[in-house]
């Protein structure tokens, strides 16, 4: 844990930042608002103080209430992980700014991110399915995506069909769906 | 017909029958959703796409490339993913802890050792466990031999790619002593499922300690001997030479990790970066070369193999007595919270960030693949070169479709 | 015609086969009684037009041989390059796996013989057999040994280039017919390739061709003899590296085998093709091997010439003057030779006489066939020709497959290069010093 | 790369010759079975005690933990009762043909508790219900099903299962655990004695192995 870090995207963030910083381990988590992302990142990346070159990870989270897009970096001025995390996107329509104007590099993993969880990363030229064919219409890693076939262990309904879309017909129960505070 | 109402999928085998040329096009029949797609599939003057896999003999595995070429010349590349794909995130995210260790281990099937690490790394910090020391050491130990396996591979898989037949026996050879050498400690050949929340499955064996005696006292000569095949080969060597540049710049913004990115001069290795495990302890070299063409990526590679010789033999040495497994409860139910555990694997940077919510379930469960990012690198290097230079800037990238695909 | 039908369905199976043979026996006998009748003017025409006889001839021979050669050379390769991959290789269809290769071409034979939706169904089919005619054809002029070649041309060397560069044509036709983009890929790949290799192929000899005088192989191996320092390799080894290089290329084989790459476009011009077609593409490709090899045998290392003069042995007893005594040999010489075999095993050895008996046997006839076979090869100038042509031609295909086993495949464009940067100018330099050397032997020599 | 041309290719050449002529590392594997280690771990086996009987007492636990759903058993129930089965739906025949009911959209008749009478599940929904489908309620949930009910009928666990996305498995274990769950009505005197009948008491069992061993009755002095 690297509190003096800490201190530093305090003084450098301090408005921006929607929640406390969060250490534990050898990570540091900051949140955002999702408006704020390309900013954030830019000055992480550009200024002598932090010098974050890598990204190491990009991906979204659904946390049954919204959406999350999760930044992971890595700098040589800090000994932690740095864990951006663009918070409250909406489950409807998460829109978030895309990070391909740093990191071209990020262009799959926001593909990816489209494709498992609907996210639209503005700016990013190439945003269609990665893995999933291209007419397919649902979200997997959403969490009313339930596995099919697996009726004793799928919440309520039984079998549903990979190409229903992401809001199941007869998702009667909202609560079957998980959800985290974490 | 019903069916013609909807829309044809790109794997659609109607798609081809209704197609009356015979021929195909690997245009997607419908209209293209980005800009990118737009300017892919429309041809210029005298070019033309050509399909190359999922069933090809050196995409190594099922990915599908679609080329544009202008003579024997790529214009451009547009990989399709997607053949191999298994939603291992949400089976992970439907599997209890423990379970997770076997979901991840076909994914880079190379490698495994280093695709259960990077998960049980995770939670360990999620649990706050701490790993005897034992463990850590024979983790260490476990997974440089895996990388040299893995190494090896890809040197006979290089050279298969440019024509070469007897590197790839050769190195099969290699990695087969290995693998057989983790079978006797592991129990598994390929999947080893090995790595355990809190520790290993099961302490160091004498099968496996004379196997890999055995081994180390020959290793360095008959890799040595491998190698004099290639490295010195003119035609190797020039058709590697100069092949593909990468330069410091561009690959860290391609976010390119691991060896890739130490051939263009970047001393990036999580090892040290970011140290974990006992890697701090071990005394090694992280090597780097500054061309960054497919010839320095492949000797960085089989420099890696000498360092992790040198990692296994302190690791034998400095072998500490004690338990193997941390003290657990059966189910485990980590507090809510965060963890990001990224780990240095013979491709690049595996990482895992795992999401608790209090369950016995992972709520969320993301895992980084360097095979898939340096995927993403063929499109950068490809055009401007020959077809047969595709096969060997991919080959050179070494990705492995099982984690790409995930 | 139903009376005809009704009675053959009445037929069992056996009368039907007497039946048939009979018809057989009888057609068999008019031809002959044809042949007799009319055997003057058929020697006649046959001896007017001997060559054509003899083309006729030597081709069917050619097309039979190079069977059991290809079947060879595969298993050769299939056996050679595992042992350097420290694998086994073919074990279990017959001896050492020997009959694995002949197994393939069964099963090639077995295979649907496809063709694609689009192909151009004529040049699709003919493709394979212009490709194959092409590399057996050029087999006719190779003098196996003294007196044994299909026909000695003055002209041979040019026929044979003309010959090997038609197979390129068959080529770009599988690779145009195939209606498959590999394919074309690999079709136009071969025209280059074999095109640009036909220059510095053809440039290496001429410096040959001025040192030998004839273009007649026959006449080259006859220029060859006596020790082999008299072969021409060590007069034009700078030729004969350049030959080799570009005979490589023309021959499609590692690490000039762009055309068919496998790990690149998968087989390029063959993609398509499946069964029997595909076995002449194959069969072909290793016929050009043995063509190549032997060629390289043929211009620079001596032909069927023995590597140092051969001492000629003439057996002292000629078979022919021992009349009657001769009958008595035959019937004794086994019986004695088996039991003076025999003795060792069993005065040596615990075994029954009866196995000492058999032993013996089998140690007798073999060293009697290798006592006929030496005794052929000292006394009958072909055997002993055919066997050196052989021995030497096998190296060189050992070579090929060693070299496949070995190097990795160059570029398209490296090929390129190689081929008008480096061994153009390497042979035009040959064929200027062969040229310089003669004129300066000649005014030294003062003709 | 060296200075001399070619010299590079002569020494791979060099080296695939010196292999030519080494030691083959094939495996001629019918003739010679490859070497196992011991604790090669590719084989499922169910284990046995000294005295031959099984050792597996149908827990379920293995086919719960199992990650890619190979383990498929099927017994008899620990209190003796009734024919339980766990495993992947796919794996029997009948399993794909319900599979294939349930896709099609039909109903499924389950084939688990079709022996039973069928009940009223109103009041297992309800319970539900209260208790917010939560699977991690169960013995609460268990209990007001037995309050309801009287005891638990298979129905209503397979409702349970069905409703929260539980396994069955872990509500039968719950259910089997807990000594004051029952599965069968309260008051049934003749069914008491059956069942008692089948499940001998310990002194019965103690005589049955004294007489089994030849020895002296011990009958009330355990150990």
């Amino acid at each position: 844990m690297d509190r003096q870090f800490k201190r530093r995207l305090e003084a450098r963030f301090g408005p921006r930042l929607t929640g406390p910083v969060r250490q534990r381990h050898d990570q540091t988590e900051i949140r955002i608002a999702a408006a704020d992302v390309a900013d954030t990142l830019r000055t992480l990346h550009d200024d002598p103080e932090f010098r974050f070159e890598v990204l190491a990870d990009l991906c979204g989270v659904d946390t049954g209430t919204h959406m999350q897009v999760v930044y992971h970096l890595w700098s040589d001025t800090t000994s932690d992980w740095l864990r951006v995390i663009a918070d409250g996107l909406s489950r409807d329509d998460p829109r978030v700014p895309s990070a391909t104007f740093l990191w071209p590099g990020a262009e799959w993993m926001e593909r990816e991110g489209y494709d498992m969880f609907g996210i639209t990363f503005e700016g990013n030229r190439d945003l269609r399915r990665i893995y999933m064919p291209p007419d397919y219409t649902s979200f997997p890693l959403r969490k009313d995506f339930f596995l099919p076939d697996d009726a004793a262990r799928s919440p309520g309904g039984g079998v549903r069909h990979m190409e229903q879309t992401h809001t199941p017909r007869n998702a009667t129960s909202p609560e079957l769906v998980r959800r985290t505070r974490a | 017909m019903t069916t013609t109402a909807q829309r044809p999928s790109a794997d659609d085998p109607r798609v081809l029958l209704d197609q009356q040329l015979g021929v195909f096009e690997p245009v997607p029949p419908y209209p293209p959703r980005t800009e990118r797609e737009a300017e892919f599939y429309s041809l210029g003057d005298g070019e033309m796409f050509i399909n190359m896999g999922p069933q090809h003999p050196s995409t190594h595995g099922v990915l599908r490339v679609v080329l544009k070429l202008n003579g024997e010349e790529v214009v451009d590349l547009d990989p399709v993913l997607g053949y191999l794909h298994r939603g291992v995130e949400k089976l992970c995210e439907n599997a209890d802890y423990h379970q997770v260790i076997s979901q991840v281990d076909p994914l880079e099937y190379v490698s495994s050792l280093f695709c259960e690490w990077s998960p049980v790394m995770a939670f360990e910090k999620l649990l706050d466990v701490e790993v005897p020391r034992r463990a850590e050491y024979i983790r260490v130990l476990a997974a440089e031999l895996n990388r040299i396996a893995s190494h090896s591979l890809f040197m006979g898989w290089m050279a298969l790619d440019l024509g070469g037949l007897t590197p790839i026996l050769w190195s099969f050879i290699e990695r087969d002593e290995i693998v057989e050498m983790l079978a006797s400690l592991t129990g598994q050949r390929m999947l080893f499922n090995y790595f355990r929340i809190g520790g290993v499955n099961g302490d160091l064996n004498h099968e496996f300690m004379s196997r890999l005696g055995d081994w180390m006292t020959r290793a360095t000569e008959q890799i040595e001997a491998n190698l004099a095949l290639l490295n010195e080969n003119e035609i190797f060597v020039r058709r590697m030479r100069g092949l593909g540049v990468l330069d410091r710049e561009t690959a860290l913004r391609m976010c390119v990790t691991g060896p890739n990115l130490r051939a263009t001069g970047v001393p990036f290795d999580i090892r040290r970066a970011h140290p974990y495990s006992i890697y701090p302890e071990l005394d090694f070299d992280i090597p780097t070369r500054s061309e960054g063409d497919c010839l320095a990526r492949y000797l960085l590679r089989m420099d890696e193999i000498r360092q992790s010789l040198r990692i296994i033999d302190q690791c034998l040495n400095r072998m500490p007595d004690g338990p193997v497994m941390a003290k657990l409860p059966r189910l485990l139910r980590p507090r809510p919270g965060r963890a990001y555990a990224g780990i240095e694997g013979p491709r690049g940077q595996y990482a895992t960030y795992a999401i608790s919510d209090g369950t016995d379930q992972p709520f969320r469960m993301r895992i980084h693949d360097p095979s898939f990012i340096h995927l993403q690198c063929v499109g950068l290097l490809t055009p401007g070169n020959l077809v047969a230079d595709t096969m060997a800037i991919m080959a050179s990238l070494d990705p492995i479709m099982g984690g790409v695909d995930k | 015609m139903t009376v005809l039908a009704r009675t053959w369905h009445r037929l069992t199976i056996p009368g039907r086969l007497i039946l048939g043979l009979l018809i057989l026996g009888g057609l068999l006998t008019a031809l002959l009684a044809v042949l007799v009748i009319f055997s003057d003017d058929i020697l006649t025409i046959l001896g007017n037009n001997l060559p054509i006889v003899r083309f006729v001839v030597a081709a069917t021979v050619v097309l039979l041989i190079t069977v059991p050669t290809a079947f060879l050379i595969i298993y050769m390769e299939m056996k050679v390059i595992a042992l350097m991959n420290l694998r086994v290789g073919p074990d279990r269809v017959g001896p050492f796996g020997s009959l694995l290769s002949v197994v393939h071409g069964l099963k090639v034979l077995m295979k649907e013989d496809f063709t694609p939706t689009g192909a151009d169904a004529p040049v699709f089919t003919w493709a394979p057999v212009v490709v194959y005619l092409a590399s057996v054809m050029t087999l006719l002029v190779i003098p196996f040994a003294p007196g044994l070649f299909g026909q000695d041309m003055n002209i041979a060397l040019l026929y044979f280039f003309a010959m090997g560069g038609l197979t390129v044509v068959g080529l770009l036709m599988a690779g145009w017919s195939s209606f498959n983009k590999y394919s074309l890929l690999g079709g136009l790949r071969s025209a280059a390739q074999v095109i640009s290799y036909e220059i510095p192929l053809t440039l290496s000899v001429v410096g040959l061709l001025l040192l030998a005088g004839t273009m007649s192989l026959n006449q080259m191996v006859l220029n060859q003899a006596g020790w082999f320092t008299d072969w021409y390799v060590f007069r034009q080894p700078l030729g004969a590296l350049i030959f080799l290089i570009a005979a490589t290329a023309e021959a499609n084989r590692t690490p000039f085998d762009l055309t068919e790459a496998d790990s690149e476009i998968v087989a390029g011009f063959a993609t398509e093709y499946s069964g029997m077609r595909f076995g002449f593409f194959f069969f072909a490709e290793y016929v050009n091997v043995f063509v190549i090899s032997a060629l390289t045998v043929t211009l620079f290392f001596g032909g069927w010439n023995a590597p140092f003069p051969f001492p000629a042995i003439h057996l002292a007893l000629d078979p022919a003057q021992l009349g009657i005594a001769l009958l008595i040999l035959i019937a004794i010489v086994p019986v004695l030779g088996t039991l003076i075999f025999a003795a060792p095993f069993w005065i040596a050895t615990t075994m029954a006489s009866w196995q000492a008996l058999v032993l013996g046997f089998i140690v007798f006839n073999l060293v009697a066939v290798a006592a006929v076979l030496g005794w052929a090869f000292v006394s009958i100038e072909w055997v002993a020709g055919l066997l050196w042509f052989m021995l030497k031609t096998y190296v060189f295909v050992f070579l090929f497959v060693w070299m496949r086993g070995t190097l990795p495949r160059v570029r398209i464009d490296q090929l390129m290069g190689f081929a008008w940067k480096w061994l153009l100018p390497a042979s035009l330099l040959n064929l200027f010093v062969t040229a310089a050397a003669i004129v300066v032997v000649d005014a030294l020599g003062g003709r | 790369m060296s200075f001399v041309p070619g010299l590079g290719i002569v020494k791979g050449m060099a080296v695939t010759l010196r292999r030519f002529f080494e030691p083959k590392a094939t495996v001629r594997y019918p003739e010679v079975p490859n070497d196992q280690s011991p604790k090669f771990r590719g084989r499922l086996q169910l284990l046995y005690d000294e005295d031959g009987s099984l050792k597996c007492e149908t827990c379920f636990q293995c086919a719960q933990a199992c990650p890619i759903e190979c383990i498929d058993m099927g017994g008899i129930d620990t209190k003796g009762r009734y024919h339980v089965h766990w495993g992947p739906p796919e794996t029997y025949g009948e399993r794909r043909e319900e599979s294939a009911l349930r896709r099609s959209g039909r109903t499924v008749p389950d084939r688990a508790y079709e022996h039973f009478e069928p009940i009223d599940l109103t009041a297992v929904d309800v319970v539900l219900d209260e208790h917010d489908y939560d699977p991690k309620l169960l013995l609460p949930i268990l209990e007001g099903i037995q309050a309801a009910y009287g005891y638990l009928p298979v129905a209503a666990l397979k409702r349970i299962s069905f409703r929260t996305g539980a396994w069955y498995a872990s509500i039968y274990g719950t259910a089997s655990y807990y000594s004051h769950l029952r599965f069968d009505p309260p008051t049934d005197p003749v069914q008491r004695t059956a069942v008692d009948a089948h499940r001998p008491s310990e002194a019965a069992f103690l005589a049955g192995l004294d007489a089994a061993l030849g020895r002296a009755a011990t009958t009330g002095k355990v150990h």
